[in-house]
C-alpha cells in the first residue's frame, strides 16, 4: 500500500463533479469541501431539472384514473417504481414500497409486522452499531408488545461478533434487524449469512440500506433478506422519499399502518377493506415529485455503474485511512476489512465539534457528534467522533485538504 | 384517436342504456361480487352453470360507468350456451385485445362483437371498467364470491 | 344574481396563470383546463424555483448543529416553520410539526394522542362528510382500543345537523375530528362553534384543513382547535410534506409516534428519552427540500392575500353554480350556503368515469370518483360524482369550457 | 471573523485544557445533570449553597467540547462567593451576550472576564455550548436534578 491516488478509476471524475452544482458551492470565500456523504448527498442537476420538469410541465395528482394528465404522470410515478425495483433487484416492482424516509421505512415495519407478529416473550436482534432509526422502533415496540431486545456486540476493529449471533438467535427470535453498512464505522455486515441463519432459525429480516444502496451493488435475491429500507436522499435523491422493500408474500401477510385515500378498497363508516401491497401501505397523495426524482438519481447511478462507483470509493477510503492514519493522536474508529468510505475518527486534544467549527472555516464540512448512533459511541467509550463520508464525487485533493485542516486544529489545541 | 368513435361506439351506448341480462337469479349456482376501487364501480354476476360445465343462464347488477355497463351487458349475451372451459379462453383473449397485447384479426379468436371494446386500449384508465365484468365472471365460475381489480 | 363575471376581484389574472408553468400545458392539442385543484394544486415558479435554487445552491442536512452550510439550511428551515406558524396564526412555532402529508398529520395524532388518551368506550365524533384519511385512522384505532366511533348526519345540502351534533357530544366523547371544508361538498364547517361545545363536554378537536388552507384565512387562536392537519402539495406547495399544528400543551403531553434520529435526547440500548415538541415528532431526516418549498408557497399565497383568493373564488363559484345549473339533468351535490369553490355534480345520463374522458378530450381536467369519501357517496345514494374544484388561478371561461363541454357528453349520452 | 480570535483565545484554550473546579462535591446542597442532545455533551453541576443563598462552593464535572468545557470552568470561577440571586443576574447577561442579544459595554453588566465568550455569536451552533454549563447552573439552583437544551 501507500498513499496512492488512483484517479484512474473515475477518470471522469471533473465532468462528474460539474453534474453537482452543490461542489461548486463556496463557504464564505472558500470552495465547499462536502464530506459528509452519509448525512446526505447532493443531487446532480439530472435529478433537480427532473424534478423541475415534472412540477412545471407534467404535474399531476397519481393514482386516480383520471384525465390523461394523471394517466401519464402515473405512468411516470410507475416508471421509477419499477427503476427502484431494478435497482435492487427487486424483481416484482409491487414488493416497492414508497416512504418518505428510511426511518418511516422501518417504523411501518415495526407497526405493521412488528405489532402483527412479535409478541411477549418473543425476541427482537440487532447490533451495537445500528443508528437509531433502527434502535428505537423496536425499544417502543418491546415497551408496548413485552418482546425482548437483543444486541449483536461488536469487536474492536467494529465487526459483528458473529459467534454471538449465533448464540442470540433461538425459536424466539422473530426478526433480526441489522445495518448492511454502519453510518458511524462504514462496517459492511455480512448480510447473506446472517440471512440464512436467521431464516434456518425462523426469524425473518430486514436490512437497513441507508448507508449502502448509495455505494454498492444491492442485491435483494441474493440477499434474501424479507425487508430492506433506505432513502432518497442518501443516494443523490430528493429528501422527503424513502423506500421499503418486503417480500410480496410478507407484505401481503401485513395490516396496514398508515391510514387514508388509496389504501383501501372500500370505506364505509362501519367497514374498511384494504388494498394489496404495496398500495396498502401508502395511504393519501405519496411523494410524487420525489418519487419521479428518485427515478432519476437510480437512473444516474446505474448509467456510471455501482461497481465503478465502489471501487473508486474504496480507493478513496485506502488513501484517506493511510493519509489520516499519520496524524499524530488521530485514532480511527472502525477499521474492519470490509468497510464503506467512511473515516470515522477521535482526534485526542480536540473535541469533535471544535473540530468541526474549525475545519469548516476550511470549507471542509465533516460531522461530529454521535450520529445518530449513540451506542457505537459508549461501545468506543467517546462521547463522539468527526466523521469524514465520501462520495465518488469526491477528489484525493480533498482528503489532502482535510489532512491539512486537521494539523491546523491540533496546532490550535496542542 | 377519438372517443366517439374509438370508446362510445353506439353498440355500447345502447348496451348501457338498455342493458341486457341485467337482473339477478334465484338460486343461482355460482357468483361473485367485482369491485374497482378506482372509481367504485360494482358489478355482480349471477350465473346458473349446470353439472357438464354449461352456462345455462348469466346475469349481473350493480351500478357503474358505460363502459363497465356494457361489457357486462355484452359478456353475458355472449356467454350464455358457452361451456365453462369456453368463457375461460374468451376472458383471456378479451384481457389481452384490451390490453393491447393481442391483435384482434378476424378469424384468430372467439370475441366475435367483443371486439367493439378493442378501442378501450387507447384509454387506459378505463381498461379495468371494461375487464371488470370479466373479472368478476372468472370468480363466479371460481365460486370465490368477491373480487377486486386493483 | 345571474351569470356575473366579476373580473375585476382578480384584475392581475393573466399575470398569476403567467406564474404557474402548468397553465400552460397542452393536453393532445387542446390548452389544459385544470379544475380539479381539490386533489392537487399546481405550483408558481416561486416554489419551483425556490427548491432549485435550495437543491443546487444550499443544500444540507439540517437540525445536526455543524459547519455553516448545515447551519444556515437549519435556518432556511426553521424561517419555513416560522412562516408556516404566521400563516395560520398559530403565535409560537415550536406548535408546527412537519409531516409528510395531511394523511401523515391525522395517523400522527390517532397513534400518539389516540393511543394514550382514548380507551374502550370512549367517543371519537366524526362527521358524514370525511375524507378516509379522516375516517380510517379512528376506525382502526376504535377496532385496536375499543372505542366508538360516531357520526355527525349531513342534511340534504351537505350541512352537518348541529342538533345532532350536541346529542353525539358527551363525557365519553375525547375527540372531535372534522373537516373545515368537505373536498366533496366544499360545506365549509362551523369550527368555532364546534370547538366551543366539544371543550365545553372536555373533548379535543382536530380539524382537517386540506381543503380549507389553500382557500381561506386560517386562524388558529379564533378557532382554538387542539390539532389542525393539511399537506403542501393542496396549497400550491411541494408534493411530499405537510404540517400538522398542535397547542404546545397537548403536543407536549404526547408521546413520540416514529422513532428515529433526531426526537430523541439520548438513547442507550437499553433506554430512550425523547426531544420536546416538535422534534419529538420528526423522527428522521425531514423533507428539508419541500420544508423550504412549502415555506415559498405561503410566502406567494400570503402576498396575493387569502381574503382576495376567497372573494374571487366564491365569485367563480357563484358563477359556475348558475352556469351548471342551466344544463339539463344535471344536479349539484352540496349546496350549503357557506361553501368552498367546489362544484361537485351527477349527471343523469352519464356516469362520472364517461364525463371525465369525455371532457378530457377538450383539455378539461376534472375528478370523476367517490373522491375517498365514499360515505359522503353513500348519504347521496350515488356511486361518484364529477367534481370542479377551483382556484384563484382559474378563469371564468374555463367554467364556460366545462359547461361547452359537459353540453356535448349529453349529446353523446342523450 | 476568525475562529482563533473570536471564538479559540487563549484564555479558553487553557480552561479547556486545565478545567478549574473540575471535580465533585461531597454532601452538596444542589446539583444538576446538563445535556445538549445535539452534540451529546453532558455538564454535571454540584454545589454547595448555604441557607442565606450563597454559593460557597461549586464544581462541574462530564465531558464536552472547548467551549463547553472552559464555559463551564470560567462559570465555577465566577460564581463562587455569589449569591443564588447573582447567579440568576449572571445567567440573563450571559445568555443576551453570547445570542447577541446585548453587546458586552463595560460597566453594563456583571460578567466581568466572562465577556470573552462574546465571539460565539458568531458561530450559532456554538451558542448550546457555551450556554450548557449556565442552563445547568440554573436547574442545579432551582434543585431540578436535570435539564436538556434542545
Ligand atoms: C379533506 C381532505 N382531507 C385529507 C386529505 C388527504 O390529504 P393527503 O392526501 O395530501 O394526505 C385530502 C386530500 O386528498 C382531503 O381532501
Ligand atoms: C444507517 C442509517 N440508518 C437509517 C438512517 C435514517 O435515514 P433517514 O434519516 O433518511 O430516515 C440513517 C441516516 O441518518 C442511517 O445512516
Amino acid at each position: 500500500m501507500g498513499l496512492n491516488k488512483k484517479p484512474e478509476l473515475m477518470p471522469e471524475i471533473e465532468k462528474i463533479r460539474a453534474d453537482f452544482p452543490m461542489l461548486s458551492a463556496k463557504v464564505g470565500d472558500r470552495p465547499l469541501v462536502y464530506l459528509d456523504n452519509a448525512a446526505t448527498t447532493h443531487k446532480p442537476l439530472a435529478v433537480i431539472e427532473r424534478i423541475r420538469k415534472f412540477d412545471s410541465q407534467q404535474y399531476a395528482t397519481v393514482r386516480r384514473g383520471s384525465y390523461r394528465m394523471g394517466e401519464w404522470a402515473t405512468e411516470m410515478f410507475e416508471d421509477s417504481r419499477k427503476k427502484v425495483a431494478a435497482f435492487i433487484n427487486a424483481g416484482d416492482h409491487r414488493q416497492i414500497v414508497f416512504t418518505s424516509g428510511a426511518t418511516m421505512s422501518m417504523n411501518l415495519v415495526a407497526h405493521s409486522f412488528g405489532r402483527k407478529f412479535i409478541g411477549a416473550g418473543d425476541e427482537i436482534i440487532i447490533s451495537n452499531m445500528e443508528h437509531h432509526a433502527n434502535i428505537v422502533p423496536w425499544q417502543l415496540l418491546c415497551l408496548e408488545k413485552g418482546c425482548v431486545l437483543k444486541v449483536i456486540p461488536i469487536t474492536d476493529s467494529g465487526e459483528l461478533i458473529m459467534g454471538e449471533f449465533d448464540k442470540l438467535l433461538s425459536p424466539k427470535t422473530k426478526l433480526v434487524a441489522i445495518t448492511h453498512s454502519s453510518n458511524v464505522l462504514g462496517t459492511v455486515n455480512p448480510i447473506k449469512e446472517i440471512v440464512k441463519k436467521a431464516h434456518a432459525a425462523g426469524a425473518k429480516v430486514l436490512v437497513d440500506a441507508a448507508q449502502s444502496t448509495p455505494h454498492m451493488k444491492i442485491d435483494v435475491k441474493e440477499m434474501d433478506c424479507d425487508f430492506l429500507a433506505f432513502s432518497g436522499h442518501k443516494m443523490y435523491g430528493p429528501s422527503g422519499i424513502g423506500v421499503l422493500y418486503g417480500k410480496y408474500e410478507v407484505l401481503e401477510s401485513m395490516p396496514p399502518f398508515l391510514a387514508g385515500g388509496d389504501m383501501i378498497n372500500s370505506v364505509t363508516l362501519a367497514r374498511t377493506t384494504f388494498a394489496k401491497p404495496p398500495g396498502r401501505f401508502e395511504a393519501g397523495t405519496p411523494p410524487i415529485s420525489q418519487v419521479i426524482g428518485l427515478g432519476a438519481a437510480v437512473d444516474y447511478l446505474s448509467a456510471i455503474g455501482l461497481d465503478r462507483i465502489s471501487a473508486y470509493e474504496q480507493s478513496l477510503l485506502e488513501y484517506g485511512t493511510e493519509l489520516l492514519g499519520k496524524i499524530d493522536g488521530l485514532r480511527i474508529i472502525g477499521t474492519a476489512p470490509h468497510k464503506a468510505a467512511i473515516i470515522s475518527f477521535w482526534l485526542g486534544a480536540a473535541h469533535p465539534h471544535d473540530v468541526i467549527t474549525i475545519i469548516d472555516q476550511d470549507g471542509i464540512a465533516v460531522r461530529g457528534g454521535h450520529h445518530c448512533a449513540q451506542p457505537v459511541m459508549e461501545r468506543f467509550g467517546i462521547p463522539a467522533t468527526t466523521r469524514a463520508s465520501l462520495s465518488f464525487y469526491n477528489k484525493y485533493e480533498e482528503l489532502d485538504q482535510l489532512a491539512e485542516s486537521l494539523k491546523k486544529v491540533i496546532k490550535v489545541f496542542g | 384517436m377519438s372517443y366517439q368513435s374509438d370508446l362510445y361506439q353506439q353498440v355500447i351506448l345502447d348496451h348501457n342504456k338498455n342493458p341486457r341480462n341485467f337482473r339477478e337469479i334465484e338460486g343461482h349456482s355460482n357468483s361473485c361480487d367485482g369491485y374497482n376501487p378506482l372509481c367504485g364501480d360494482k358489478i355482480n354476476i349471477h350465473m346458473q352453470i349446470n353439472e357438464s360445465g354449461l352456462i345455462e343462464d348469466i346475469a349481473f347488477s350493480g351500478s357503474g360507468c358505460a363502459i363497465s355497463k356494457a361489457s357486462a351487458s355484452m359478456m353475458t349475451v355472449n356467454m350464455k350456451g358457452k361451456t365453462v372451459a369456453d368463457a375461460r379462453v374468451m376472458f383471456e383473449e378479451f384481457h389481452k385485445m384490451i390490453t393491447g397485447v393481442m391483435e384482434p384479426q378476424p378469424g384468430a379468436h372467439h370475441l366475435g362483437k367483443l371486439t367493439i371494446f378493442q378501442g378501450v386500449r387507447e384509454f387506459p384508465s378505463r381498461i379495468k371498467c371494461a375487464s371488470l365484468a370479466w373479472h368478476t365472471l372468472v370468480c363466479a365460475i371460481d365460486k370465490t364470491g368477491e373480487t377486486t381489480i386493483e
